[in-house]
């Protein structure tokens, strides 16, 4: 293998360990969503569980961005690349983070009495998992304008999640039986809106690989 | 590891065979220089070095003739020095470079390996027949001039290009004209290579005798070493006399034969001969070293 | 753009260039010229003289060339030159076998085996072998060489043997000189080259070096012979100047410059006979400008192998 | 630096951004093949712009032709404007003083064989200083702007060729800043230097653009990023992009730049 | 100024940028904590506006640490300079984010009801706050050891949280009235956690900074 | 790469990390100066070792008694232990087979002045290979090995001295490879090439090393950290670091190596 090709092999493994840490942190926000959904204690046991398998791997993409950075010196575009993988693992991690947090307040919710899950609810976790997983096929396909649609999703779930703070209030104060219960809910939509944050991010830095021009998107 | 015999021992044979030759080469030489000061070394006194030679009995010196071969040096040298370092110039720095400056480089190339009886020819139809002066020494010292011209105007040539054409350039680069650049950079950076090439040409001059023989003649007048009046007829400084050199002198002792002593003074004049090659060599080497130094440095 | 104010300039010439520039160029173009008519008028001269043989005398090239009847002084003269060609072509050939050899060996040894040594007793004594006066090599030849071969292997000792001999003592230093040139104009790189793949120090010298230095050396033995051709006094102090073509060795023969040098004190100008004497001389320019050339087109393959 | 004062070097001013040197459809045939296309560049004032390309892509021949050293060059034939101030340089100028103007370093080390001092004093002797005085004082303010003074200065009168490569060169600068050029061509002054020479070249590259314009061509990328402030990508003989060094090195708008200066070219 | 030295002025520049965006983020989180004590709506609004400022100094500084890497190719200590500022600008500024976040809620609070703060919320604030300062100091100092001893307080703050939550469900379920604000108040709770989180990941990464080793402190 | 195996080259078995070359408190002295001091160091065979560090710190000549072209130097003196493949090569050993089997490759490209057949062909000439079979076929195998083969296989009677500078350089590299050597040394072997030409080669580095043992000397920095596998930092003729590239150029223990590969050395 030439030294140039072993540029590029490290570019292309760059890029896909970025994609199976994606396609990891999809999972497990599916998972928790489903989970929420489903109100099923064993997956979101599970999904909390694969959290520490993202941690390593943002670890060791970081490792791999500095270390091609070091012997490879990249600039221009390939430094885009590199420098976007090295700030994005972030994002992504911490999705997972946050799925892993929502998967264990869920385990918690299951264990009280069993409450209604508001629609929006769900709409708006299911919206999340979308920015996520449209996020991260922009990525993959280098798609700047993609990128820059779902970073404008976010402004909904926002909105959504207002609403939906506004609505768990409510419904604490006509049942403060199970106040404890909404607000374990409250905090799963508020992860639910940091992980849409994350998206938007993501999505910032696909756009910075692709024009090399980084802009708060929302 | 496997051994390998066969070349290991073909150099040392060859090694051994090559010094053989090269101390074969050395002992000539010492025999060829020890011979002719042994045979010569009753001739090496002052009475051999400055009398007059004795026309056919023993006893006779060879003063006039060493006299001789230095002035017609430094006569020709004042003729070919400067012409021959000036074409040098013009021929590293301002010919075009194209056919004819090939075919005119070609041409003194020719006459710098020219059989110099060929050139003695020349010059004794020019010297001496069209210009009517008979056989002069000025004669001799044009026609040994057109034999040191070409050596002199090429050693220059060479010394002046092999100055590194970046030197050239950076000179150029600061403004300076290509004069300026000729003068002020590239002769002093080609002064020891042209002194080299100025000594071997003296020397050549020195030994010369075939060009000689039709030009400056092979007798001399009767010379009165207290006239020192370059235009009177018994004057050694007068340039327009006859003038027998030492080269000259021993091939016509030689050819000959009328002295009853002319294996010694044959002898005696060739140890005189080669003791002044000794000297121009040790000369050019010692100029060119001090040259060098004064400009160089290591050249990195 | 303002010229500073030395340099002057009056009307449309620039004094400063003019100082500078215009007036050293001038001069060195002068001399240069002046140099390379000196040459053409030579060779004019010669042309002119060495031709008369054939068109005034109406003396045939061929004859002059591939007859071996030289009777110049007869009712009917007869000018045929073959002989001192064939004496010429001989003894140079002779001194360039002999001396070849030994000075490849020679040139190896100070540029390859003992640069050391090379350079401290070699080259001087190379250099002084060059200085030598070609009178004294007929000196020593004809007082020493001479005798020996007498003594030896009978005959007068006058003879083509001793003319090869000195005069391979003579080329020698030149060819030796150039050829050392040759190999150490060669880079360190193809030594360090050779030994990093094992090879010994003397394949390197057999197997790269020789033949990368070769066109070096073949200058080395043009020039050799250019000289060797043209050498006249060393080689007529002793090879006897008999009219014929050898037959063996230690045979006395003639050469081109010998008779030159021999006759043309005796011939009066514009006689057949002398007319003759600048024929051989024109030959002897002609065969040195071949020489030189010869000389230079192995010299520009070594160029273009740099 | 406060040495430098001293020497009584005036401090010069830093003018920004005045565009000194302008080509207009500037085109070079060397015989039949064409080294230059239509180059239209201008180069600001106290800036080092660094030129890079593939080997054979023109640039030492685009240096050459803003000192007009490709005059000596016979078959070599030049269309189109180059302006210097404003001055057509192959209008009716005297190209003496033009490359009095336009000083050059040479790719290797080119001292003249001669001592440090007479190398530095050569230019200004060239041009008809001849007080001792002035040329001393020229001589040590030179040496002092390369910084080589201290390296040298109790051995003026040594031969040139005994320093080091890494001096030689800055010699060479000196020797060039001595006849107080306005702007210095430099075509690969490192590429024959050990690492660090090489950056006290280019330590004295920054330096010098206060005083000078700097123009380089360098082989080296790292070298263009680190120390120009703009840079041309030659092509064949044609500009392909001329901007800051950094939106060069970031985010070149041909590809074609960016597949050289990250090494994808092939 | 010596090549050598310009790399050498942009790494201590990049520093300095780096203290100056942390001592804008240690204001606005101790104003955050101040507006909370003291319920102060105006000095909120302030803090609030403050953050568009933090924002642009993190993409500036992005900017000019890619810029670095890709003018100035660092190998090693230099590169991990260069790599830390370039993530923990990140995490700054998420710092930033939710100290304005926090601030847009006390003026929410501000305009309800008043509600009695647990005295808890504002000893986790001042932890909080005290972790990021400490973080940034370490920075200052290059201080491995002193991050990991920040990072070590994050578990205290994670408990406290975990103890606010729960009177907090306490007090909503006691007073039903209040409870949006006591919502209120439990979402600035969580943001005083996260701002714990971000400092942590600021200590860790000073140690990486100062050692080469990048591993979770916590 | 298909074509290699074409040419009936053995694919080569990738050992790793056996160690090949091993020295033990090796000291150098040139006369009476030290070039190198208590030299301690294990290379492994099949990896690519870069020696790095400030010029006239002896990695040359560490280079050099690794196949004894030490032994032309004349007041060159070496104590200490220099095993390959377990054997003392400074004990009673033949330096010409020693020569084959650890090839070298200078700083500037040096063919012979012959064809390029013949270049390939001479170290096999020289150790006694005679067959013209078997000569065709190491020539052939030895120019595709160094990719080499279609831009010459038209003119291998062709003088060397005609082609391109890299490419002389891979024909040196051909002409080692010829004598079938276990570890190929390389002094610089880049500085003389175009960055092109550059690339070529390290390519090739990349790929002879499933082969052979090769121990570089460079001076570019970047050139040690995309293709060496390990890193030597040599100072004043000691090596004061040694290990994984990655490790030295991301995390070095020594503050002199950090200092070195990140510019600061003085
Ligand atoms: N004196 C000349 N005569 C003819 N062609 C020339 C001459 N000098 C350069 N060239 C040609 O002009 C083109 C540009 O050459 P130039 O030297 O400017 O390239 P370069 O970009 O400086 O390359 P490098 O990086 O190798 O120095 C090349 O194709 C070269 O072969
Ligand atoms: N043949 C020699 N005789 C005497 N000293 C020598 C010789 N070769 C090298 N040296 C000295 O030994 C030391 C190490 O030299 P060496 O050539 O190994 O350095 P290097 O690291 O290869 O440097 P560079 O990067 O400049 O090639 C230097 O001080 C040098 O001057
Ligand atoms: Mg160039
Ligand atoms: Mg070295
Ligand atoms: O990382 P966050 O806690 O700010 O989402």
């Amino acid at each position: 293998m030439t030294t140039r090709q072993v540029f590029e092999q490290d570019l292309i493994d760059l890029h896909t360990e970025i994609i199976r840490m994606g396609a990891l942190v999809e999972t497990a926000i599916a998972n928790a969503v489903t989970a929420l959904e489903t109100m099923d204690p064993e997956l979101a046991a599970a999904t909390s569980r694969a959290d520490d398998a993202i941690d390593d791997m943002e670890k060791s993409i970081e490792h791999f961005s500095l270390e091609i950075i070091a012997l490879q010196q990249p600039v221009a575009r390939d430094l885009r690349a590199v420098a976007s993988a090295l700030k994005l693992v972030t994002d992504l991690e911490r999705i997972a983070d946050h799925a892993s947090d929502i998967s264990e307040k869920i385990i918690v919710l299951c264990s009280m009495k069993r409450i209604v899950l508001p629609h929006q609810v769900v709409t708006m976790a299911n919206l999340a998992k979308q920015m996520v997983r449209g996020s991260l096929d922009s990525y993959v396909s280098r798609d700047a304008v993609r990128a820059a649609e779902v970073a404008r999703s976010d402004d909904r779930v926002d909105e959504l999640y207002e609403r939906i703070k506004n609505e768990l209030v409510h419904l604490m104060s006509v049942d403060p039986e199970n106040i404890a219960a909404h607000v374990e809910l409250l905090l799963i939509c508020k992860y639910f809106e940091r992980i849409a944050d994350h998206a938007t991010n993501v999505a910032e830095w696909v756009v910075f690989l692709v024009n090399g021009d980084h802009r708060n998107l929302n | 590891m496997r051994r390998r015999i066969r070349p290991q021992i073909t150099d040392r044979i060859a090694t051994a065979t090559l010094y053989l030759v090269a101390g074969a080469f050395v002992l000539l030489l010492v025999a060829f220089v020890g011979y002719f000061l042994y045979s010569g070394r009753s001739e090496l006194n002052f009475k051999f070095l400055f009398t007059e030679p004795a026309f056919s009995t023993a006893g006779g010196g060879i003063g006039p003739e060493l006299f001789n071969s230095i002035y017609l040096v430094f006569l020709s040298g004042l003729i070919s020095v400067p012409i021959g370092i000036a074409a040098g110039i013009y021929f590293a720095e301002y010919a075009k470079p194209g056919r004819l400056t090939d075919f005119l480089r070609l041409s003194i190339e020719t006459l710098s390996s020219l059989p110099s009886i060929v050139v003695g020819l020349f010059g004794f139809l020019v010297f001496v027949i069209l210009t009517g002066w008979k056989f002069t020494l000025m004669g001799g010292a044009l026609a040994v001039t057109i034999l040191n011209l070409p050596v002199i105007a090429r050693t220059s040539e060479d010394a002046i290009r092999s100055v590194p054409e970046s030197i050239k350039e950076g000179s150029l680069a600061l403004g300076a004209t290509r004069w300026q650049t000729i003068v002020r950079v590239l002769l002093p950076s080609a002064l020891p290579g042209i002194v080299t090439g100025i000594i071997i040409a003296s020397g050549r001059a020195f030994g010369e005798a075939a060009t000689l023989l039709y030009t400056a003649g092979m007798s001399s007048p009767r010379l009165d070493f207290t006239n020192w009046n370059p235009i009177s007829a018994t004057s050694p400084l007068n340039p327009f006399r006859p003038a027998e050199t030492l080269a000259v002198y021993i091939w016509k002792i030689n050819s000959e034969g009328l002295v009853p002593d002319a294996r010694q003074i044959a002898d005696g004049a060739s140890a005189v001969l080669i003791l002044a090659v000794l000297a121009f060599n040790l000369l050019a080497r010692f100029l060119s070293r001090l040259l060098g130094r004064r400009f160089g440095g290591s050249r990195s | 753009m303002a010229n500073p104010p030395s340099r002057k300039v009056l009307g449309r010439i620039n004094l400063y260039y003019w100082k500078h520039e215009n007036l050293g160029r001038g001069l060195v173009t002068g001399f240069g010229i002046f140099l390379a008519g000196l040459t053409l008028l030579m060779a004019g001269f010669l042309a002119v003289k060495g031709l008369s043989t054939f068109l005034v005398d109406h003396v045939s090239p061929l004859e002059f060339l591939f007859s071996t009847k030289w009777s110049p002084d007869a009712d009917v003269p007869a000018f045929g030159a073959l002989i001192f060609i064939v004496g010429s072509i001989l003894i140079s050939t002779l001194a360039l076998l002999i001396s070849t050899p030994f000075s490849i060996s020679t040139a190896m040894f100070v540029a390859e085996i003992s640069p050391n040594l090379g350079r401290k007793v070699l080259q001087p004594a190379i250099e002084i072998f060059v200085g030598i006066p070609s009178v004294v090599y007929g000196w020593i030849g004809l007082s020493v060489l001479v005798p020996f071969i007498r003594r030896s292997f009978g005959g007068l000792g006058f003879s083509l043997l001793a003319g090869s001999l000195v005069l391979a003592l003579m080329i020698f230093p030149t060819i030796t000189s150039l050829a050392a040139d040759a190999f150490r104009a060669l880079p360190t790189d193809f030594r360090e080259a050779s030994y990093a793949l094992g090879a010994t120090r003397w394949q390197t010298v057999r197997k790269v070096l020789l033949p990368a230095a070769m066109p070096g050396i073949l200058t080395g033995v043009v020039l050799g012979l250019a000289r060797a051709f043209g050498e006249a006094l060393a080689v007529q102090m002793v090879i006897g100047n008999m009219i014929r073509i050898p037959g063996k060795l230690t045979d006395a023969t003639v050469n081109l410059t010998s008779i030159i040098t021999m006759d043309m004190g005796n011939t009066a100008t514009g006689t057949p006979w002398n007319d003759v004497l600048w024929s051989m001389a024109l030959l002897l320019l002609m065969i040195s400008f071949l020489f030189i050339l010869l000389a230079r087109t192995t010299g520009q393959k070594r160029r273009s192998l740099k | 630096m406060d040495k430098v004062d001293a020497c009584g070097c005036a401090d010069p001013v830093v003018e920004t951004d005045r565009v000194i040197v302008r080509t207009e459809k500037l085109n070079l045939h060397y015989g039949k093949l064409q080294a230059l296309k239509d180059i239209g560049v201008e180069l600001p004032a106290n800036r080092i712009n660094a030129l890079i390309g593939p080997s054979g892509c023109g640039k030492s021949t685009f240096l050459k032709t803003l000192n007009r050293m490709n005059d000596l060059i016979l078959d070599c034939r030049i269309d189109g404007r180059v302006y210097i101030d404003d001055v057509d340089i192959y209008g009716d100028i005297d190209v003496v003083d033009l490359r009095r103007r336009v000083g050059m370093v040479f790719q290797k080390p080119n001292p003249f064989p001669m001592s440090i001092y007479d190398n530095v004093a050569y230019g200004p002797r060239t041009h008809g200083t001849k007080s001792k005085t002035v040329l001393d004082e020229i001589v040590e303010c030179s040496l002092r702007r390369t910084a080589l003074w201290d390296e040298v200065k109790d051995r003026l009168r040594a031969s040139a060729l005994g320093i080091s490569g890494g001096q030689q060169q800055r010699l060479c600068i000196a020797r060039t800043i001595a006849v107080d050029p306005e702007i210095i061509l430099m075509d690969e002054p490192t590429s024959a230097l050990d690492p660090q020479s090489t950056l006290k070249i280019e330590d004295l590259m920054t330096e010098l653009k206060k005083s000078y314009t700097i123009v380089i061509v360098t082989h080296n990328m790292q070298q263009a990023a680190r120390v120009s402030d703009n840079t041309a990508f030659f092509l064949i003989g044609e500009v392909v992009e001329y901007g800051p060094t950094s939106r060069i090195f970031n985010q070149p708008t041909e590809k074609r730049t960016e597949d050289y200066i990250s090494g994808r070219f092939s």
